[in-house]
């Protein structure tokens, strides 16, 4: 138990609904065939959630949900997705992001598109979500101290 | 039916107005704040509404969500900020 | 029109009038303390009872389970970003307006709260 | 903390099923995908079963973290059979307290005399606390301020909105939720009726 002064109330809450906001974020990426959203909007979503545990908790507890040095190496890891996939096909020979030219021998055009573009679209959301915590991050530059 | 509801979403509309008197005239910050909030929670209906006037309730409701976690992860923010503000100072 | 349809306009139109009632509190209350009743209890009340109309209406879909789904949230949430307000204006040194302050019939701005006028 | 809470949080120190609380996240969390998805197809709820195991990953050590002596295991005491009886009440009671707001905006006149009210109550769950805390807000007249321990601080509209908290009705629904509960649960009420007094 750690001495701490911020309301019951809000701390309890927030880290109660936080892994909702994430799922709801995740689901908006993965369902971005069908409605509004997809990567950009999940991720935001995603960004959110971390920021809630980072407002509720304050900095230093929220070290232990997504690491501060975690923001920059994270959000290089999802655009390394999105453009790795962009230049693996334009190595096939297509243009960038033409997904029906991913290596992948027995598979049917249309289902390399659909699953090329969930994972360009996976790569997006950790992306913008690294991004906008770590720039939180910077904002904040460690004055906050919950 | 749908005409009602048109009527009911013109009415919020209508509705949603009145509390940016508080938003502008403040006369504290955390007036302003609370303006704003009740805006959100407002706007988070309307959208509801409209989804329904469209037919298109399962896309709006996500919309919908989404406004509303961030309607209330900004109060949030903003109340932190204000708490935390003074101890700088 | 059937019966679930009348259910349903008499809840939009009761949560509509409670929206309506917490705008005009928060336009008219005298000081930011009483304003927060106004958006704690009536904003609440209004956004669950439209969207419990909308859920009526709807009937027994899926559609109606997210209804439900934005309305456990608006309804945990809501007190919430209350509560998070009223403690930051509390921490900041906003003195609310008491009834013997009303009776004295003073201002009870502060200094503090002058420095926050923008 | 005169009266400390320390004896009765006795009662919920043996957690006996830790998982518990896990696997109630996992469930409600699996909900959720499932209604918003709304296809019910293997592909779905396959990426679903790996979305809540990445949010329960995620969350692991965040949720299982104390910031309040005991605020991690005790929502596995939450009574559901009173759940049931609590609901329709605290709507009744949400209805009644916008019925007050919407009077008291509405008169020509707004007759509001406003009071801040300190209290101690007795609800050794951080849970209960906080239950009690948001219950305050939503019913007839009250608005919670701050919360430090076991000390409310409540704005009230009249003095007379927040007379079903000094004598105690609505703190023993909260703790029924949890346990059984029949001592004097609010003690030390203070009203201050002028803003020189805080």
């Amino acid at each position: 138990m750690t001495h701490f002064s911020e309301s019951p109330i809000i701390v309890v809450v927030g880290r109660l609904i936080a892994p909702f906001i994430q799922l709801f974020g995740l689901y908006v990426i993965f369902h971005g065939h069908y409605g509004p959203g997809g990567g950009f909007q999940g991720g935001a979503m995603l960004a959110a959630s971390f920021l809630l545990i980072r407002l509720c908790v304050g900095e230093e507890a929220s070290q232990m949900h997504f690491k501060r040095s975690l923001g920059a190496p994270v959000g290089i890891l999802g655009a390394a997705v999105f453009f790795g996939i962009g230049l693996v096909t334009m190595g096939a020979g297509g243009y960038f992001l033409d997904y029906s030219l991913l290596p992948f021998e027995d598979v049917s055009a249309s289902k390399l598109r659909f699953f090329g573009i969930l994972v360009v679209e996976i790569g997006i959301g950790i992306a913008v979500a690294a991004t906008l915590v770590a720039i939180f991050d910077e904002l904040m530059g460690g004055a906050d101290n919950g | 039916m749908q005409d009602v509801l048109i009527y009911i979403t013109n009415l919020l509309a209508v509705i949603i107005i009145i509390p940016f008197y508080r938003v502008l005239k403040g006369p504290t910050v955390f007036d302003r704040v609370l303006g704003v909030g009740a805006i959100g929670t407002k706007t988070l209906v309307l959208i509801c509404l409209v989804g329904f006037i469209y037919g298109r309730l399962e896309m709006f409701i996500d919309i919908a969500l989404a406004y509303a976690v961030l309607n209330f992860i900004s109060v949030l923010a903003i109340a932190k900020y204000f708490k935390s503000y003074r101890k700088g100072a | 029109m059937g019966m679930s349809d009348m259910i349903a306009v008499l809840m939009i139109l009761g949560g509509a009038f409670f929206l309506l009632v917490a705008s005009i509190g928060i336009v008219r209350f005298p000081d930011f303390y009483t304003r927060l009743h106004a958006m704690g209890k009536g904003d609440t009340l209004g956004i669950i009872l439209i969207l419990l109309g909308l859920c009526v209406y709807e009937g027994f879909t899926l559609n109606s389970a997210k209804l439900l789904i934005a309305l456990v949230f608006v309804g945990l949430t809501n007190p919430v970003a209350t509560h998070a307000l009223a403690r930051a204006a509390l921490r900041y040194g906003l003195k609310p307006l008491l009834k013997l302050d009303q009776e004295e019939k003073k201002p009870s701005t502060t200094s503090k709260s002058d420095a926050l006028e923008t | 903390m005169t009266d400390s809470p320390g004896t009765t949080i006795k009662k919920f120190e043996q957690r006996e099923h830790p998982w518990r609380g896990v696997a109630m996240q996992g469930f409600a969390l699996m909900c959720l995908w499932l209604v918003l998805s709304g296809h019910f197809d293997f592909f779905h709820i396959t990426t679903g079963a790996i979305c809540v195991g990445i949010v329960l990953l995620l969350n692991a050590r965040i949720s299982s973290v104390q910031f309040f002596q005991g605020d991690v295991s005790e929502w596995e005491h939450l009574r559901f059979e009173h759940l049931l009886r609590f609901l329709p009440w605290l709507a009744w009671e949400i209805v009644e307290g916008s019925i007050q707001v919407a009077s008291a905006v509405l008169h020509p006149k707004m007759p509001i005399e406003p009071a801040v009210i300190r209290f101690r109550v007795k609800l050794p769950i951080v849970g209960a606390r906080v239950l009690f805390g948001n219950v305050i807000t939503l019913t007839p007249g009250t608005v919670t301020l701050s919360i430090t321990e076991d000390e409310f601080l409540i704005h009230a509209l009249r003095r007379k909105s927040a007379s079903t908290i000094i004598d105690g009705t609505m703190p023993r629904w909260i703790a029924q939720l949890f346990y059984d509960e029949d001592e004097q649960l609010v003690t030390s009420v203070e009203i201050i009726e002028s803003s020189k007094e805080m």
